[in-house]
């Protein structure tokens, strides 16, 4: 949409909703939010930019293709769930931290690296749709 | 007890506003009066209820959570009455009877939505 | 713009410690880093409390004029004047211009439905257009004056 | 925790593997093939050892992140699930290798192998689930990954058949779901196992067998049974070959597989729904037979065979005695093999004569008799003809059909024999011994008798391969029936499974 | 003796490899094989006919019942003897009559296979084991008849062939396993010796039908006959072997074999007293109207086999002795007359009786063969007919009360297949040689040979039938009968009665021979039949199921999708209402219901009603909308009823759906009016009726207690060991961790799937372009 | 409460039956998202409806204690979610493509594949 | 007290306000009317989970309201691109 009052906007609302993307995807092992809901805001913030700029511009900025973060994604979530096999011989997906939590993230464990690996594949899919769908619409 | 008496003058007041809007939208007999009305006031009393939650929690934490909504609403309300407005526009959502001027009439280009600055254009 | 939003980042975690002020700063350096590279123009921010204040002139303009409206919203008949009207613009960035109509939108009874191409023009959807020269007048007085006195 | 049960993990999970290794070489199409080929083979070596640990060791379970039953996710490797597992690796090894030699570039460059690497994985990922949710989140990758490869290359028969399957098997996740709330309602919990245990203190047992027959409906639509079965004859020959392959073989036998699972495990009490069954497979062998009859295409011969045939299967469910069970568990294995094969020759046929009409089609064995020889094969064990494959488990269920005197199901299981012979000989005689004419030539069709011989071979290799897995079963039947009869018997105790599972 | 029976599989695999080398001298050697299995079992005959039959038995799939288990008794060996002795003729005629075809040695495998096949449905000991050879002869069978395979008619009489034997064999397979069932063993020599009374049981009945279901198909009696006609479009040596001499007396054997099982019961006797005899009248008549040589010779083999089922049906001892014989003696002579047709087919070029005539004069040897084949048929003496056919009179004569009519039928009988026999071994060779077959000539010694030395069997026999007294007759009767058979095999058996009726029997069909004159007139005036004929109401019954299958097939497969959709909801409905009516006790336990806030009503009434304009509403941007609010007002229940992760997922992905809705919707059309006031209602009546089955399903499990045990560890373990706070979270990434795992590999595969859908929509378009 | 929810979630899977049962594409898929919508909400009425108590562990403790919601249901409606989420997407492309390629909206044109060729 | 009057006056009165803007969703007429009033059903959403997070003593009830104000917007920038999309391929 040609219009500089959104694009404009667009431009401090990316970086203000990917922010608090982060946020809620770190803090959803203690209160509401998480891998998931994390990734959907990511991804609203890119598609937001979208409408606004065009998808090539969005593009450049994203560099690779929103897909590849979806392979990305199950392979840190699949690794964090190898982890524990592979360090313990503890079943797959058993819970595996390291001790004392770390500052501003909290506690880090494979859980954590699963949710990241979550928050990926969110972005990367929703992303993947919209994107295909609105250059070929 | 005076918070509380504070909390409830606001949230009383916010959701006046809020109820305002909602009247506002129903009575408001064109669609751009409809979303003059509802964007502001509703982004008011929206921001009087969650003030609301800042003072009772009283945590810093949350406080800057609610500031961060405002700031988003803010951010977002007028944008997106902007977005739909002008989409109205295009497609031809007819304006009040009453209504006394319309100077943008004929400034955007079919096709491509070029919006001209011209004061004076080719009136028919 | 780092800065501010290392600000956000404390703010949302409700947690103003040395380490969650680091990662924070890490954080948006990264995010910055991610979006700096398509948009041009680096000169953002260094007003943010300038605006700031100018919010607060702003609520309670908010205030009065959601007042007016609502006075016409619950009486039975309507006494507005309603038109669009085209108001020239003395803003021309992009942020002047973004500022200065969705503080017309967020007033009650106005409305920017957009701005010309070449950017020297602001339609304005408003309530009551008793006459269009005063209330030309009273936005770029009143609005946008301010605005651009912060602004620039 | 001991090692063996870990080793449950390893097909799976190497499935997981090679999916996202597939993905990451999204536009290295050559890599994809061999990846793909070499990897499927892994994965059949990973599901023999486990099949071979189980049928040493005894049922084995393993406790997703180390939680204990009911609270983590269970999975499970019975005799069955092991078989099927190991069915699966086989038809995917099969379908891999053919999938190199037919599957177009076009294909290839939209993600097909990766896709066809999900849908693997679910499959196998259904088969060892040992949790009602999980099975559920199996079947929509099972689902999602099929509605993918029905679409890729989205050619209009395609789209339109992918509409009805989509519709329908969205349709009947939405009544299993239905069916897992009111069974978690009724039980709060989700493990298998533990539903087992729980089912019998469960006061309201009407309305837990309310609940069954959500899951009989639910399952039942994938299984494509009477009157559930629509969507399969509507698409199952759209998609390219080796896609329909995999369908045949194996995704309705994951609907038949979770009604044999639930109903020998956690629903056993109400003998209202094995009568049910009885009428259920009744008109499931009737219909699908009848169909196959008035069908030109030799897809849609198949598709209508497919749903023919579920009804034995469901006939030995319903039957649900020791022999029947020990019949219908080997049909299945033998229909997994017969199936896919089936649909992985009618892509060969239709790469010879760029057709699949049987009217059209003809002169095939004068022109490729060891090729006919060898299509034969499985042709004639999909009817049964003694010695091949598919006479054998006939044998037990037809004798358990009578020691239960279920005489009316017997009859309809003699009567779909007949329409498979007679629709088989017909098919033969139209497609093989009629006079048939070349097909027009079109340049770069990527016909069979334009290919390179190293390619070719890859097309015919994993149809011999199968047809050997269909001789194997019916020359040897004393091996898979020992093994049915194991499964069977296993499926009437279900004390082993939920030993295995809680400690 | 596995070897023996597999030998001919063996055989048929060998050639299927190396086919290509299969001519010339090879051809000819091939005939070892049947000749050495005809030896091997000729060796067998001393140990069966002292009561010591050779046995082998080899497991194969003991566990599903199944055993190579082979036993050489005396009624097996017979048959094994003329499957071996009649193959090595046919092997060996077959090298010159096939000679330079092309697929001959696809021929000969075939040939092989059902050799060995039909080895095997008479030595098994096994009933499953029976079953499935008994399937392979069918098989093999469907490969010759259809062996012309480019003729349709020829592929359509083996399909014929197949439909019929293969309907039969499946009756054979549920017989088998009803017998199994009923006396607990696979064994048929156990079954025989088991004590079970058969005929006392209650399924009996049902056992019967089925294995005459099964012998009468394959046996081509009566109404299932016609299909044998039909197969004589394959090559005359498969005529010979399958249909005239083998396979065709498979049923025949499956009786006699189950006889002293079975028999004993009137139902037994009855039916095959009444169908045989129907059969072998009804076939001998048939004889008058045929005049293709190979046609008459089927239809004369039909009342042959007639004779045969009905001779068992009377089931004396005599009965049984004589049915052994004929199936000797039948075997014998129609070999020879259709390997005498073959010759006269391949040399005259036509098997049209009403013109061939005089070809004595060149193939002498031929026509001495046809003579004594003829009267043996005739059952003149001194043949081993004559032999047989006193058996047979013997046997009716006999029979109890209706003896009288049981000797007519044998007689007219007789006189027609006398008449029979005539015409195919006598007329082509008498009379005057035409001109059109004076290029005619001499065949080689492979063809004539065979014929001959069939004939000269047939007197040899008929002059010495004690030589098959003691070695073959008894021990095969003795498998039939309960004791010690007590007979002697003679051709003069002094001037009695059945010396009469044979008189008469050689009167009357040589005078029927002298009088009548097959002709084309008659034989279209019995086409015209047809249609009433068991093969047109076969047909007819066919073609009537096809379109019934047609018809019922195209009402459900109807090709709308949401037909589909009724139909499933319906049967769900309908199922899942009779349960909860029938056995649910309906009630609402009010004590469990929570109280309702107003907020949550306008909620409620929000969705409703926003609900109801999407189903509604004529735009579809506005029902896109609405499902939007509605999606909300579940985000706002979630917020209510504390699960602030699903309100917030909820909230993200309505829009994103919404978002997507959009997207496209802008490039589809409005929506048409196209529905019918009578189909909304039918489906709203539907879709009703299942939402309130879902309420009042809801409404019930509410009532009951919920095991919280689960959820309960969870709030217990999810900080102490799963160190997180967020208990519904810590499930998703931990406890429940293997869901979400593939619950992303679901998103992964949607996203791949959108992006090649819309792909390929890219690359059709460019590949338009260009 | 719980007698309108269940009235409710009904009523959604009445609506999205009807709508499935209709002819347009668009209308089937709205219907599938309904049903969905229904599927979800029927998880979490039969888990047990419990107000204002997020299953969340307090700051401070380490179990929860008293009254909560059961977090099962609710981690299973949020897989469900996204599950249909992903499905409900590659619906919609599916029914655009198949406009675009079949060039109608019409489900009963949609039917030549069951006609046998 | 507080509770009492929030629960008492406040919610009821936002609850009014639902109601109003769904009137105005249900009776459109055009989509723009659709779309400005469910922006601000979202809105009243917003402002519904404040004064339930009071109520209930629940502050992470404010999370929620975080997402909605974040998100909400986007709905209507979608279907403002529709409406201008549709319209400029119409030309
Ligand atoms: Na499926
Ligand atoms: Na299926």
């Amino acid at each position: 949409m040609n219009t500089i009052i959104l694009r404009t906007a667009s431009n401090y609302l990316l970086p203000l909703l990917l922010l608090f993307s982060v946020f809620i995807l770190l803090r959803g092992h203690y209160l509401p939010g998480g891998g998931f809901v994390g990734g959907l805001v990511a991804a609203i913030a890119f598609v937001l930019h979208a409408f606004a700029n065009g998808l090539d511009n969005t593009r450049t900025l994203l560099r690779i293709h929103p897909g590849y973060f979806m392979p990305l994604g199950l392979a840190l979530s699949f690794l964090s769930g190898l982890a524990p096999i592979l360090r313990t011989g503890r079943p797959f997906m058993s819970g595996l931290w390291f001790d004392g939590p770390l500052p501003a993230i909290g506690l880090i464990g494979s859980p954590l690296f699963f949710d990241i690996g979550v928050y990926f594949v969110v972005i990367g899919a929703s992303l993947t749709i919209i994107f295909t769908i609105t250059e070929n619409a | 007890m005076i918070t509380e008496i504070l909390i409830l003058a606001l949230a009383f007041l916010g959701a006046l506003f809020i109820l305002l809007a909602a009247v506002g939208l129903v009575r408001m007999p064109d669609l751009y009066l409809r979303i003059s009305v509802t964007t502001k006031a509703a982004t008011l009393g929206i921001g009087l209820l969650l003030a609301c939650a800042a003072l009772h929690f009283n945590d810093l934490a949350i406080t800057s959570r609610v500031l961060a909504i405002i700031l988003f609403l803010l951010l977002t309300a007028p944008v997106g009455a902007h977005l739909l407005g002008r989409a109205s526009y295009f497609v031809n959502v007819p304006m009040w009877k009453n209504s006394v001027m319309d100077d943008l009439k004929g400034k955007y280009e079919r096709g491509t939505h070029k919006l001209s600055s011209e004061e004076k254009t080719d009136e028919s | 713009m780092n800065l501010l939003l290392t600000f956000v980042w404390a703010a949302l975690t409700g947690n103003f410690d040395y380490e969650n002020f680091l990662f924070g700063f890490l954080l948006s350096f990264g995010i910055m880093w991610l979006i700096s590279r398509s948009s041009g123009d680096t000169r953002y921010f260094t007003l943010v409390l300038k605006v700031l204040a100018f919010i607060g002139f702003f609520i309670k303009e908010l205030v009065k004029a959601n007042l007016e409206v609502a006075y016409d919203v619950i009486t039975p008949r309507f006494h507005m004047t309603p038109g669009i009207v085209r108001i020239p613009l003395e803003a021309n960035t992009k942020l002047e211009i973004t500022f200065l109509a969705n503080l017309i939108s967020l007033t009650p009874g106005t409305l920017s439905l957009d701005v010309s191409d070449d950017q020297k023009v602001l339609y304005v959807h408003s309530m009551y257009i008793a006459d269009k020269e005063e209330f030309i007048r009273s936005i770029k007085d009143g609005f946008e004056k301010r605005l651009l006195a912060i602004l620039r | 925790m001991t090692t063996t049960g870990q080793f449950l993990f390893a097909p799976l999970l190497f499935q997981f593997f090679l999916a996202v290794l597939l993905l990451f070489l999204w536009r290295r199409t050559d890599l994809q093939r061999w990846a793909s080929i070499f990897g499927n083979l892994t994965g059949l070596g990973l599901a023999s050892v486990l099949f071979l640990r189980v049928w040493r060791g005894g049922a084995l379970s393993v406790q997703a992140g180390g939680w204990e039953a009911p609270f983590g996710i269970t999975l499970v490797a019975d005799m069955f699930s092991a078989t099927l597992v190991l069915l699966t690796s086989a038809i995917g090894l099969a379908v891999a290798i053919y999938s190199a030699a037919s599957v177009q570039e076009l294909r290839l460059r939209l993600g097909y192998f990766p896709i066809l690497q999900f849908l693997l994985m679910g499959l196998a990922g259904a088969f060892l689930a040992g949790d009602i949710f999980n099975l559920y989140v199996w079947f929509e990758i099972i689902i999602i990954s099929s509605f993918v490869l029905i679409t890729i290359g989205g050619e209009r028969l395609q789209l339109e058949g992918a509409v009805k399957y989509f519709t329908i098997n969205i349709l009947a996740s939405v009544i299993f779901l239905t069916a897992i709330a009111i069974l978690y309602g009724l039980t709060g919990t989700l493990n298998l196992a533990d539903l087992a245990v729980k089912a019998k203190d469960i006061d309201n047992q009407a309305l837990f067998s309310v609940s069954a027959l959500m899951f009989f409906a639910g399952f039942g639509i994938k299984s494509a049974v009477f009157p559930l079965y629509f969507w399969l004859p509507a698409s199952y020959h759209a998609p390219p070959a080796a896609v329909s392959a995999v369908f045949a073989g194996l995704l309705t036998k994951v609907g038949v597989y979770a009604l044999i699972r639930i109903f020998s495990l956690v629903f056993t009490a109400d003998p209202f729904i094995y009568e049910f069954m009885g009428w259920i497979a009744i008109l499931t062998l009737f219909t699908g037979g009848v169909g196959a009859l008035v069908q030109n295409n030799i897809r849609r011969v198949f598709s209508f065979f497919i749903v023919c045939h579920i009804g034995f299967m469901i006939a030995g469910l319903a039957i649900f005695s020791r022999p029947a069970l020990a019949g219908a568990v080997f049909y299945m294995a033998h229909d997994i093999v017969v199936k896919a094969n089936l649909f992985l020759l009618a892509g060969l046929i239709f790469k010879i004569r760029h057709t699949n009409s049987m009217k059209k089609l003809g002169g095939l064995y004068a022109e490729y008799p060891r090729l006919s020889l060898l299509l034969a094969v499985p042709l004639f064990s999909l009817v049964g003809i003694p010695p091949l494959s598919g006479f054998w488990p006939k044998v037990s269920l037809v004798l358990a059909g009578l020691e239960g005197r279920h005489f009316l199901l017997v009859g309809a299981m003699l009567l779909a024999s007949f329409l498979t012979l007679i629709i088989i000989a017909r098919l033969w005689a139209e497609v093989f011994w009629k006079n048939g004419q070349a097909p027009e030539i079109k340049p770069n069709a990527g016909y069979f008798p334009d290919m390179e011989p190293k390619r070719r071979a890859l097309l015919v290799a994993p149809i011999a391969m199968l047809a050997l897995a269909s001789l194997y079963i019916g020359f040897a039947a004393e091996h898979l029936q020992l093994l049915s009869e194991r499964i069977a018997s296993e499926l009437s105790d279900p004390a082993s499974y939920i030993r295995a599972v809680l400690p | 003796m596995l070897l023996a029976v597999l030998s001919g599989f063996i055989f048929a695999l060998g050639l299927a490899a190396f086919g290509r080398r299969f001519k010339g001298r090879a051809v000819v050697l091939s005939a070892l094989l049947p000749f050495g299995l005809f030896a091997y079992f000729l060796s067998l005959l001393p140990g069966a006919a002292a009561g010591q039959p050779a046995v082998y038995r080899y497991a194969w799939a003991p566990s599903l019942g199944v055993e190579l288990s082979f036993h050489a008794d005396g009624l097996g060996l017979l048959f094994a003897l003329i499957i071996s002795g009649i193959g090595t003729l046919v092997f060996l005629y077959s090298a010159e009559y096939m000679k330079g075809h092309k697929y001959l040695g696809r021929f000969y495998a075939y040939l092989g296979a059902f050799m060995g096949a039909m080895l095997g449905v008479v030595l098994s000991d096994n009933i499953l084991a029976l079953f499935i050879f008994w399937e392979l002869t069918s098989l093999s069978s469907f490969f010759l008849i259809g062996f012309k395979n480019e003729e349709a008619a020829s592929r359509r009489s083996a399909l014929t062939a197949l439909g019929v034997t293969g309907a039969g064999g499946l009756l054979l397979l549920a017989g088998a396993l009803l017998l199994v069932y009923v006396t607990g063993t696979y064994s048929i020599r156990e079954m025989l010796t088991s004590g079970v009374a058969l005929p006392e049981h209650g399924l009996y009945p049902a056992v019967l039908c089925l294995v005459f279901g099964a012998a009468f198909t394959k046996s081509a009696q009566f109404p299932f006959h016609f299909w044998l006609p039909e197969a004589m479009k394959a090559p005359t040596p498969v005529s010979t072997y399958l249909h005239s001499a083998t396979m065709v007396k498979a049923g025949i054997y499956l009786l006699m074999r189950l006889s002293p099982l079975l028999s004993g019961h009137q139902y037994w006797h009855a039916t095959l007293i009444t169908l045989g005899g129907v059969t072998m009248l009804y076939a001998a008549v048939h004889i008058l109207f045929r005049t293709d040589l190979k046609g008459i010779l089927a239809y004369s083999t039909v009342a042959a086999l007639g004779i045969l089922a009905f001779l068992i049906g009377i089931g004396t001892e005599a009965a049984l002795l004589a049915a052994a014989v004929f199936v000797l003696v039948h075997a014998l002579y129609k070999a020879a007359l259709f390997l005498i047709a073959g010759i006269i087919d391949h040399e005259a070029g036509t098997r049209d009786v009403t013109r061939l005539s005089g070809l004595g004069r060149i193939m002498l040897p031929v026509a001495a063969a046809g003579f004594l084949v003829a009267i043996s048929s005739a059952g003149a003496p001194p043949t081993f007919g004559f032999v047989g056919k006193d058996l047979i009179y013997e046997a009716t004569l006999h029979a109890g009360p209706w003896s009288t009519l049981l000797t007519a039928m044998a007689i007219l009988a007789n006189m027609l297949l006398l008449y029979g026999g005539f015409v195919a071994g006598i007329r082509p060779f008498a009379g005057p040689l035409p001109e059109e077959f004076e290029k005619a000539h001499m065949p080689g010694p492979l063809l004539w040979v065979p014929p001959v030395l069939l004939a000269a069997l047939s007197l040899l026999f008929g002059l010495a039938p004690q030589l098959l007294e003691g070695m073959l007759a008894r021990p095969a009767v003795a498998a039939m009968v309960a004791g010690q058979p007590d007979f002697h095999l003679k051709l003069w058996h002094g001037f009695n009665l059945v010396l009469q009726l044979s008189g008469l029997t050689l009167a009357g069909g040589l005078l029927l021979y002298w009088l009548f004159r097959p002709s084309l007139r008659l034989e279209r005036r019995i086409g015209r039949l047809e249609n009433i004929s068991p093969k047109g109401i076969t047909e007819g019954l066919a073609r009537g199921f096809e379109r019934f299958s047609g018809w019922y097939t195209h009402l459900l497969q109807s090709g709308y999708v949401r037909r589909y959709v009724f139909i499933i909801i319906s049967f769900l409905l309908a199922l899942v209402s009779y349960r909860i009516f029938t056995s649910v006790n309906l009630y609402i336990d009010y004590g469990r219901i929570s109280s309702m806030a107003t907020y949550e009503a306008v909620i409620l009434l929000l969705m409703l009603v926003a609900t109801l304009i999407a189903v509604f509403t004529d735009s579809r941007l506005a029902a896109v909308a609405a499902m939007g609010v509605v999606g909300y007002s579940i985000c706002l229940l979630f917020v209510f009823y504390s699960a602030p992760d699903l309100a917030m997922t909820q909230f993200a992905i309505d829009t994103l759906t919404v978002i997507l809705f959009v997207l496209v919707l802008y490039r589809l059309p409005k929506y048409l009016k196209i529905s019918n006031t009578r189909g909304r209602l039918r489906d709203g009546a539907l879709a009703l009726a299942f939402g309130m089955l879902i309420t009042v399903l809801a409404l019930e499990v509410l009532n009951e207690d919920i095991n919280r045990e689960v959820g309960n560890y969870y709030a217990e373990h999810a900080y102490v060991l799963a160190r997180g706070k967020n208990i519904v979270n810590v499930i998703l990434v931990d406890f429940r961790g293997m869901d979400t795992l593939v619950e992303i590999s679901v998103l992964t595969v949607a996203a791949v799937g959108v992006f090649s859908l819309l792909g390929t929509g890219l690359d059709i378009k460019k590949r338009g372009e260009k | 409460m719980e007698i309108l929810l269940a009235i409710m979630v009904g009523l959604l899977y009445a609506a999205g039956l009807f709508m499935i049962l209709r002819r347009s594409l668009v209308k089937l898929i709205i219907g599938l998202v309904l049903l969905g919508n229904g599927a979800n909400l029927l998880i979490f009425l039969l888990g047990r409806l419990v107000k204002g108590r997020p299953p969340i562990i307090p700051e401070g403790s380490k179990a929860l204690a008293g009254a909560f919601a059961d977090p099962v249901p609710q981690a299973l409606i949020l897989t469900a979610i996204v599950i249909s989420f992903g499905l409900q997407s590659f619906a919609i492309i599916l029914i655009k493509q198949a406009y675009k390629v079949v060039g109608t909206d019409d489900l009963d044109e949609i039917n030549a594949t069951d006609e046998d060729a | 007290m507080l509770y009492t009057l929030l629960y008492y006056a406040v919610l009821p009165m936002l609850m009014i306000s639902v109601v109003l803007a769904f009137v105005r969703f249900a009776i459109g007429p055009r989509l723009s009317d659709r779309v400005i009033a469910l922006d601000l059903l979202i809105t009243i959403g917003i402002g519904v989970i404040a004064v339930y997070s009071i109520i209930n003593e629940q502050p992470t009830f404010l999370d929620i309201a975080m997402i909605l104000a974040l998100i909400a917007f986007l709905s209507t920038v979608a279907f403002s691109y529709y409406l201008e999309k549709r319209e400029k391929d119409d030309n």
